[in-house]
């Protein structure tokens, strides 16, 4: 199918057009953004967010086809060339990640239209749609440029964004997690700031290519202005992925956003700095430099307290949504496991479990919003039953669920699998033991809600059957972003393919 | 069309169940009809792809060396599918009677069906992978039957039962990963795929890929230590019990272990890594532990199931000699087992069904209210024992040649002393239910006529401790003599004549022969029991492609 | 000793970073912790600076004819510091709001007695 | 259809018939068993004409996968016959003895159903048969010796099942290996190929023998036998001892004689176990007052001779063919008394409910049928000249005599003696018995209960009386055969035996000398004392407070053995779980720091602290607005009314305030920036500390 749309982009649009695609995206969504606050209505609002994002959609998917077809290529905006303007890059990842994006929050903002009102202000609704286009915009941004310090400001644009969302809906504990995610942001975008500030003392330019040629050119006696650059990048960039101990602004964040927040949130926000910082770390230093220093263990260590860590905190949580949102912690831990790791098939992993981990979560999240909404309850102890009152929902939370246990074909499992195999080709066999304890450990914390929600007598006394479940129309996004991690895990294998030919590691 | 007539098996049974779950289709009342058409239709499907279908081998969805869902038929596939279709007849019919008085019957026979196809899955995967996705889905599949009571302590069994199912599938995962990192190919192959030349450099990587794939697939097999799933499992209904433990799960796993071990790995791969060293202590504490334990259960399903895990050790074992003979052995009684167990939970389930009792202690002379089904008890147990001529004695026969062939009297003194166990635990529910009367305790007659289980204190030291220690001979010459007398002193009372005979002192006790649909499966199952250790021959003959392809 | 005087620059900025990272660790209120920042963000927009400055040179605004290229301090690092302190600006605005909003919520700024009452 | 299986199957089949007609009505079960075994017992007999003429074989192939082999030769015929014998009488005695016996019906079934594995087992050339039959036959057997119900009977049932199953595993763990070894099951086969092996022909032959001596009752395994035989009722107790008992030894016969070619270490063996079982049996046959238990003993003890002969067999290789005859004749002989010594025993119990000789001393004094019944049964055994026991004893002993004239071996002078003596033991216990219940004066029984004697129970004890004599005054009939028999399996025979002369008398005379002394000087001093209670001279059995094999031994060595493996094996069991419960409760209570409060002792350390630490920056804050001595003060008087009103309450809700600040300082926005602050320090000191890789 993408080879007969291929063709058909072939035809029909001109290489140039296409290559225009990434600018127009970010700048498509930044006007729409704009013009969210002139509009009253609340079919409006949406209909210009849903249509801006779906044509996001189509765009990234012709890009998508294009790519897989020719291949990466850079865009210089305004026509400057690389040192002096700003370049973008678009490989493969980068238009895999772009429609990854639209995707989820298209089928978040569909959600959302049905939803949001229930969980904040009407006169809020216009301000959600403007920040969540223009974090859209800038996450887009961080994954495309090749300018680092470009990067760094759409990363400040995202923080901004995100902790929108976050306050959008007017609650103490809103307001004190933004703040808290504001602070620490701005803290990890200090450290960015002064890494950046290095690279360039170190190599005079700003875009990555050159920055990368400029190292290798004089690395001699500098090893150590690289290491400390490097570490304030990783742990700079490892506020804003929740890097394992430097989560705890997340769960906050989470469990306290509307869900359709809180779907993004930990959908799309933290997995843009990750590959900005596989950008970093790739093109920026270069396998050369980057192997040899200890940073990667770093990061792996970092990594597996996450994965492990993660899921214990989310086993004793009581609050679905925080259970969830730790989960994701334990899950940011994969991924960054997966480029500690540090050979290709690690960050081709790394990328993979990003698409992964966006699909799932995203409907777990929103899943776990239905429920919140049509029950009232917070505390997953009050879900007992819940299969009886929303079959589908819980079916696809159990889905959603089985993938992050990881059974095969489901993405999860495809992750873990290649994982081990990232492990066992750099011959470090200990790691398998910490990807099966951390798989485990999720089973045993999602395990409990599926089952409680559909089995057990006394559990079921009192539901009726269907009382509570949403109708098929509202249900749809979640069914579509459930579909398509199943079809990510069924094809997984073309998929890998296709970001193995993208991946920067040589 | 040769394609579909091989898959059929597997589609058969998930059709069904989509029709069953769907209220508007079928009416409560067809229920059952529906699941028995589906269940006899599988089997003839199964008969018919494995025997007049010359596909034996398809690709379902193959994305790469990894990724392929591959089903294939070999002589393994024949006789796992076919004991466990056919056994899943007999269970189908027997649950119809027996989950009358049990709730929620559409959730029970959805996943009932739905379980039958996984296992079809299982015994027609071609390679790891598929067999590995069916194994995790057969865990999420027997779940809501374990829990089908829905009770708080069926719920914490369930979720006892999905952690370690889930702990043993991890394992897997993680000997499969090292595996695959070694041999970069999972399929399924007569005499193994791992060559002895990828051993060199590999040794270690193989050794552990081994390791922890026969303890994952061992934690279904119930090897001790990951066995404590197993007695808790028992809160489930009883038909599901006994599938469970007769094909389900626990030979899922076996199956599973037979594939790893001489389809993947081959006889001769593993003899060089020199692995069972380290698994024979398990397996030897299995059998062991097993039987012994199952001596201290008073609930009848509990002690039906610790002796499954000493059974189970029994295959292992047989598994892990690498003898032909062994693994015959271990094959006859991976069926024989099923054959036996199952017929040993149908009659306990009848018991519990008619009468609501689950101990020991109170089925005292339960032999003369249903002597059909205890006779078939009986016989089963005799079977279990290995006494000839039944088919326990069969595998039994040749589990010990395979030790002696590799000259280890260990495992024959073991498999013997486990026998002897099993005579232990097994014999005196028959002798309390035929000859320890129940006279003495008439309020308990009482209660199994109205149905109400309120005697689980209701306990008779004497019987108890027939049943539970061994002997201790306190009983001398002169209390014999003086507990004869009186009830000789009765019998000299009574008047003495040839007209005596006549009278019927046996009081014809109440019937309690369970309801058609489950007394025929039972004794049919134990005419099998009698006919496969008499007729051995034909199902040895039937095993020989297997030995062939594992030699 | 020597190394320090002469990276007198990164010495001055590593040390205001410090003041600032310890007012933001330190206090309890919620303006001093941005002050705080603040500060922190100014130690790196010196530095920064700092690194494309050359001695003798001069800015790089166009006073009255053109110099030889050589004539100007490397203008890219201020462009980029300009850029830096709108986005701080902006930050730090938007934190501001956040805290008056806390302070309608809450009725104070120490985060100590914030934690303190019930359900926040 | 062979004639052998028809034998086979009609007992087999009978069984099931039976039962059914019992359903129905029991008279016509009754007729039928007695007719099923009286065709039974003509089949057998028709079998004979074929017999003689040599060996009859039969094979069936496929069953139980190795086939169905059946052999009858002269000795196996021997067998039969005496099964078919002793099952049609005692089926006949089992109709008038069960009459107030429950379950019948069922008793039948499984009388039937023992009766066609004996004779499976008597005819199986089948090593795996035999067991087959072997196996089948403990089972089946074991209904009859518990078909009373009671404790007793279910104690000694549980004995002889549990011995019976521990044989057979180590039988099949036997033939395991001899397969292993030879590839063949069948016993001719094996007779060629067996002797040739090594040392590990003995660990084979012990192996397989252990199970038929569990039945034959050698010691150490006789411990179910004391038991068994009292607590079955009286046909099965006959039965038992007298058929099935055989099969024991007939399977020693086999192993020894067919098997292992006559091995004589093995033959030593045995030789010396039958030695030990006659005195064993013997002595504590002399001791024991209930007349069962006497007769069961007696039976231990008989062994002992038995098994003699099979050893002297061995020991004499091709010219024991008086040691083979003797055997043969011997377990004949004995089948015939024991049979009828239980009936006899049955009669008393049918009527009286008694057993114990103390209570029903005196009570045949004046049956006259029954007194000269027993009386018969009684010499027989004893071995009295004219009557059959004499002729089996005469030629083994004489075999014994050969074997010292074959190898000077001193032993075999020594043993003759105690072979004599022996039979000087036997002597006198069952003087003792049929003193005790025959001669004894006892005026409660005058005249009492001699109508209750039943012809039918009483025709069966009169047919084998009659046979005893019969054979004792006319022994050729038998020898003539079996010593052909003999002749065949190549094994010499003396020309002519002559039985009755004055040496062969005068050893008898010897033996029962020896039982006379034996039963005045002993027994009627020692055994039979003053009973101050009952105020007359009763028999005490010192034997109760000995020390008891199975009982002091067995059971305490296996009581220990599955304490400590239940232990043992119940803490694994449970230990995984442990493990799993208590490192769950570790890393919970790890991660329970960043998500809830919990009370208890861990935490409160930690609370403890930190309220130190919050009370030291109050304090500062205060000393800004306030003097410190005058709040301080203050919060001291507060302090005490508030621990006045209710201090445990007070403080557990203090805790539980202080536990949720700490929990709310933790993920408040300081401890993030201080944890960021961490995060920096540590990457910049592992970097630092690791350097360049």
């Amino acid at each position: 199918m993408l080879q007969c749309l291929t063709l058909v982009t072939h035809n029909t649009a001109s290489p140039n057009l296409v290559k225009l695609i990434p600018l127009v995206s970010i700048m498509l969504l930044m006007l729409s953004a704009f013009i969210m606050p002139l509009l009253k209505k609340k079919r409006h609002l949406f209909g210009l967010t849903g249509g801006a994002l779906a044509i996001l959609m189509v765009l990234s998917f012709v890009n998508v086809a294009y790519i897989y077809q020719n291949g990466g290529y850079y865009f210089d905006i305004g026509h400057f060339p690389a040192p002096f303007g700003i370049s973008l890059r678009i490989g493969e990842i980068e238009s895999l990640i772009a429609l990854l994006f639209a995707i989820v929050d298209l089928m978040v903002t569909w959600y959302a239209y049905y939803s949001l009102e229930k969980e904040i202000k009407e006169s809020r609704i216009a301000f959600f749609h403007t920040m969540n286009l223009l974090l859209l915009a800038s996450l887009l941004g961080i994954v495309f440029t090749n300018d680092v310090f470009n990067g760094f400001v759409f990363l400040e644009v995202s923080t901004l964004a995100a902790c929108g969302i976050i306050v959008v809906k007017d609650k103490k504990t809103n307001i004190k997690a933004g703040l808290k995610y504001l602070i620490l942001s701005s803290l990890g975008s200090g450290l960015v700031l002064m890494g950046i500030a290095f690279i360039y003392s170190l190599s005079g330019h700003l875009s990555m290519d050159y920055i990368h040629e400029a190292m290798i050119a004089n690395l001699d006696g500098k090893q150590n202005t690289i290491l400390i650059s490097v570490i304030l990048f990783t742990v700079g960039l490892g506020i804003k992925g929740a890097m394992f101990p430097l989560h705890i602004w997340l769960p906050d964040a989470h469990a306290s956003a509307p869900s359709p927040s809180s779907a993004i949130l930990s959908a799309l926000v933290i997995k843009a700095p990750v590959i900005f910082l596989i950008k970093v770390f790739y093109k920026v230093y270069g396998t050369q430099i980057i192997h040899e220093t200890v940073i990667l263990d770093l990061v792996l260590l970092f990594g597996v307290m996450g994965m492990i860590f993660g899921s214990l905190f989310a086993r004793s949580q009581k609050e679905l949504k925080r259970m969830i949102a730790y989960s994701s912690v334990a899950q940011m831990g994969y991924i960054f496991f997966a480029i500690g790791i540090g050979n290709t098939l690690g960050v081709v992993m790394a990328i993979y479990h990003i698409v992964a981990h966006a699909l799932t979560k995203s409907s777990l999240f929103l899943a776990a919003g239905s429920f919140i909404e049509q029950t009232g309850f917070k505390h997953i102890e009050d879900f007992r039953g819940i299969g009886k009152e929303m079959p589908v929902t819980l079916g696809i939370f159990t889905v959603s669920g089985l993938s992050m246990i990881g059974i095969p074909v489901l993405p999860g499992f495809i992750s873990k699998w290649n994982l081990a195999m990232a492990s066992i080709q750099s011959d470090k066999l200990y790691l398998l033991i910490f990807l099966l304890i951390s798989s485990l450990l999720n089973a045993s914390y999602y395990f409990p809600i599926i089952i409680n929600g559909y089995f057990g007598e006394e559990n079921l006394d009192g539901k009726v059957f269907l009382s509570k479940s949403k109708p098929i129309k509202q249900l749809l996004p979640l069914i579509i972003l459930t579909v398509l991690m199943v079809l990510v895990g069924f094809f997984s294998g073309s998929l890998i393919e296709f970001i193995e030919r993208g991946v920067y590691t040589v | 069309m040769e394609k579909l007539g091989m898959i059929l098996p597997l589609l058969v049974p998930i059709i069904g169940a989509l029709f069953i779950v769907n209220k508007r289709l079928i009416s409560d009342k067809n229920l059952t009809k529906v699941v028995a058409v589906t269940v006899i239709i599988n089997f003839i499907c199964v008969v018919y792809s494995l025997f007049f279908n010359d596909l034996t081998a398809v690709h379902i969805l193959k994305v790469n060396a990894f990724l392929d869902i591959y089903f294939k038929v070999d002589q393994l596939t024949r006789v796992f599918s076919l004991l466990a279709s056919s056994l899943w007849v007999l269970t189908a019919f027997y649950a119809f009677a027996y989950m009358d008085h049990e709730k929620r019957h559409r959730q029970f026979y959805t996943f009932f069906t739905l379980t039958l196809a996984v296992i079809m899955g299982v015994a027609y995967s071609g390679n790891l992978f598929t067999l590995y996705g069916y194994y995790e889905l057969l865990t999420l599949c027997t779940l809501p039957l374990v829990i089908h009571p829905g009770t708080a302590e069926a719920l914490q069994s369930g979720k006892k039962y999905i952690i370690y199912s889930f702990g043993g599938a991890t394992l897997v995962v993680l000997g499969m990963m090292m595996l695959y990192a070694v041999t970069g190919d999972m399929s399924f192959m007569a005499h193994g795929i791992v060559d002895l030349s990828l051993i060199e450099g590999n040794r270690d990587l193989l050794k552990w890929s081994y390791l922890a794939m026969f303890l994952g697939f061992g934690v279904k097999a119930a090897l001790v230590p990951f066995h404590s799933w197993l007695p808790n499992a028992m809160v489930a209904p009883t038909p599901v019990s006994a599938l469970l433990h007769a094909v389900a799960v626990v030979k899922s796993g076996v199956f599973s272990l037979i594939r790893m071990t001489y389809f993947i790995f081959g006889t001769q791969t593993v003899m060089a890594l020199d692995v069972t060293k380290y698994l024979m202590p398990f397996v030897v504490v299995t059998i062991v532990m097993g039987s012994l334990l199952a001596l201290h259960q008073d609930h009848l399903k509990r002690r039906l199931a610790y002796s499954t895990i000493s059974q189970l050790g029994y295959i292992l074992l047989g598994i892990l000699m690498l003898t032909p003979n062994g693994l015959l052995g271990a094959m006859l009684h991976l069926i024989n087992h099923a054959v036996i167990k199952i017929t040993l939970f149908f009659v306990v389930g009848a018991i519990t069904h008619m009468t609501h009792f689950k101990y020991i202690h109170q089925i005292r002379g339960i032999g003369k209210q249903m002597p059909v089904t205890m006779i078939c008890f009986t016989v089963a147990a005799i079977s279990l024992v290995g006494i000839p001529p039944t088919n326990g004695f069969v595998s039994k026969w040749f589990l010990g040649l395979g030790a002696l062939n590799i000259g280890n009297f260990l495992y024959i003194i073991i498999l013997l002393l486990s026998a002897f166990f099993t005579a232990g635990y097994l014999l005196p529910i028959s002798v309390t239910s035929f000859f320890v009367s129940s006279k003495s305790e008439p309020h308990e007659r009482d209660a199994y006529q109205s149905n109400h289980e309120t005697l689980h204190e209701v306990s008779d030291d004497s019987v108890r401790e027939i049943t539970h220690e061994m002997a201790k001979d306190t009983i001398h010459e002169t209390a014999h003599e003086t507990e004869n007398k009186t009830l000789r002193n009765e019998m000299v009372a009574a008047e003495f004549s040839e007209d005596g005979e006549a009278e019927s002192t046996d009081a014809k006790p109440i019937k309690l022969e369970p309801p058609k649909g489950m007394l025929y499966p039972i004794v049919l199952l134990t005419v099998v029991i009698v006919g496969l250790g008499i007729f051995p021959n034909p199902i040895i003959n039937f095993l020989g492609g297997v030995i062939q392809d594992a030699f | 000793m020597q190394t320090l005087i002469n990276n007198y620059m990164f010495v001055g900025a590593v040390i205001m970073f410090g003041i600032g990272f310890m007012i933001l660790l330190l206090h309890n209120n919620l303006i001093k912790k941005i002050i705080g920042m603040n500060i922190m963000d100014t130690s790196i927009f010196l530095l920064f600076v700092s690194l494309g400055y050359i001695d003798g040179k001069e800015a790089p605004i166009i006073v009255g004819g053109v110099l030889h290229h050589n004539g100007y301090v490397n203008p890219i690092p201020t462009g980029l510091m300009l850029t830096g302190i709108v986005v701080a600006v902006s930050m730090t605005a938007f934190m501001l709001a956040l805290t008056i909003k806390l302070y309608e919520l809450y009725g104070t700024i120490e985060l100590d007695e914030i934690q303190n009452i019930r359900g926040g | 259809m062979n004639l052998m299986l028809i034998i086979l199957l009609v007992p087999f089949l009978g069984a099931f018939i039976g039962y059914y007609l019992g359903y129905k009505n029991e008279k016509f079960r009754n007729v039928f068993n007695i007719l099923l075994t009286a065709v039974e017992l003509l089949l057998i007999i028709m079998l004979y004409q074929t017999v003689k003429e040599g060996p009859i074989e039969y094979v069936m192939p496929n069953i139980m996968g190795t086939g169905l082999h059946l052999k009858v030769d002269i000795m196996r015929y021997a067998m039969l016959f005496i099964s078919g014998l002793a099952w049609f009488l005692a089926t006949m005695y089992s109709t008038q003895y069960l009459i107030k016996k429950k379950n019948r019906n069922r008793y039948y079934f499984f009388f039937m159903l023992t009766y066609a594995t004996t004779l499976g087992i008597f005819m199986s050339e089948n090593l795996l048969n035999m067991f087959t039959f072997f196996e089948g036959m403990s089972l089946t057997s074991y209904a009859l010796v518990i078909h009373d119900e009671d404790r007793y009977s279910h104690d000694a049932g549980k004995s002889y099942l549990g011995m019976a199953i521990a044989g057979g595993m180590v039988m099949l763990f036997g033939i395991l290996m001899e397969f292993d070894y030879t590839g063949t099951l069948d016993i001719g086969d094996m007779g060629a190929i067996l002797p040739t092996l090594g040392p590990v022909k003995y660990v084979i032959a012990l192996l397989i023998m252990f199970g038929f001596m569990i039945k034959a009752s050698v010691f150490p395994l006789h411990t179910w036998l004391p038991k068994a035989y009292p607590a079955a009722p009286t046909p099965s107790s006959a039965i038992l001892s007298g058929i099935l008992l055989k099969t024991g030894l007939f399977g020693i016969i086999i192993i020894l004689v067919e098997m292992m070619g006559s091995d004589p270490y093995l033959s030593m063996l045995i030789y010396a176990l039958g030695l030990i079982n006659i005195y064993l049996g013997g002595i504590l046959a002399m001791l024991q007052r209930n007349i069962k238990r006497i007769i069961a003993y007696s039976s231990m003890s008989q062994t002992g001779f038995m098994l003699m002969g099979i050893g002297l067999v061995g020991i004499l290789g091709e010219s024991g063919g008086v040691a083979l005859v003797g055997t043969i004749l011997y377990m004949i002989n004995h089948a015939f008394f024991k049979i009828l010594l239980f009936f006899g025993a049955g009669i008393i119990y049918m009527i009286l409910g008694e057993l114990s000789i103390n209570k029903i001393s005196g009570f045949g004094r004046n049956k006259q049928k029954l007194k000269v019944f027993f009386l018969i049964g009684v010499l027989g055994v004893a071995g009295m000249p004219g009557l059959s026991g004499f002729i089996s004893k005469t030629l083994v002993h004489e075999a014994i005599i050969e074997a010292y004239h074959h190898t000077h071996f001193m032993f075999f002078k020594v043993s003759e003696w105690l072979f004599l003596i022996g039979g000087g033991l036997t002597v006198a216990y069952m003087l003792k018995l049929f003193i005790a219940v025959f001669v004894e004066k006892n005026d409660a029984f005058h005249g009492q209960f001699a109508e209750q004697v039943h012809k039918r129970a009483l025709l069966p004890m009169g047919v084998l009386a009659a046979l005893i004599v019969l054979l004792g005054v006319m022994p050729n009939t038998i020898i003539a055969p079996l010593s052909l028999y003999a002749h065949e399996i190549g094994m010499e025979m003396p020309s002519h035996l002559s039985l009755f002369n004055a040496t062969t008398i005068g050893y008898a005379v010897i033996s029962f000398v020896v039982g006379g002394v034996l039963y005045a000087a002993v027994i009627r001093r020692k055994l039979y004392v003053m009973d101050e209670a009952e105020g007359r001279r009763i028999f005490v059995n010192p034997s109760l407070s000995w020390i008891s094999i199975e009982s002091d031994i067995f059971v305490p060595v296996m009581q220990i053995a599955y304490i400590l493996f239940s232990f043992i094996f119940k803490i694994i069991d449970n230990g995984l779980l442990w493990i799993a419960q208590k490192s769950s409760e570790f890393f919970g209570g790890i991660a329970k720091i960043d998500a809830e409060a919990a009370l208890n002792g861990t935490y409160r350390q930690i609370v403890t602290h930190t309220e130190h630490a919050i009370e030291d920056v109050r304090h500062k804050r205060q000393h800004q607005t306030e003097a410190i001595l005058e709040t301080v003060s203050e919060k001291r008087e507060q302090a005490q009314i508030y621990t006045s009103i209710s201090p445990e309450i007070e403080a557990i809700a203090k805790l539980k305030l202080k536990f949720g600040q700490i929990q709310r300082t933790a993920s408040g926005i300081t401890s993030a920036i201080f944890m960021f602050a961490f995060v920096v320090v540590f990457s910049m000191i592992f970097i630092y500390y690791f350097g360049h890789q």
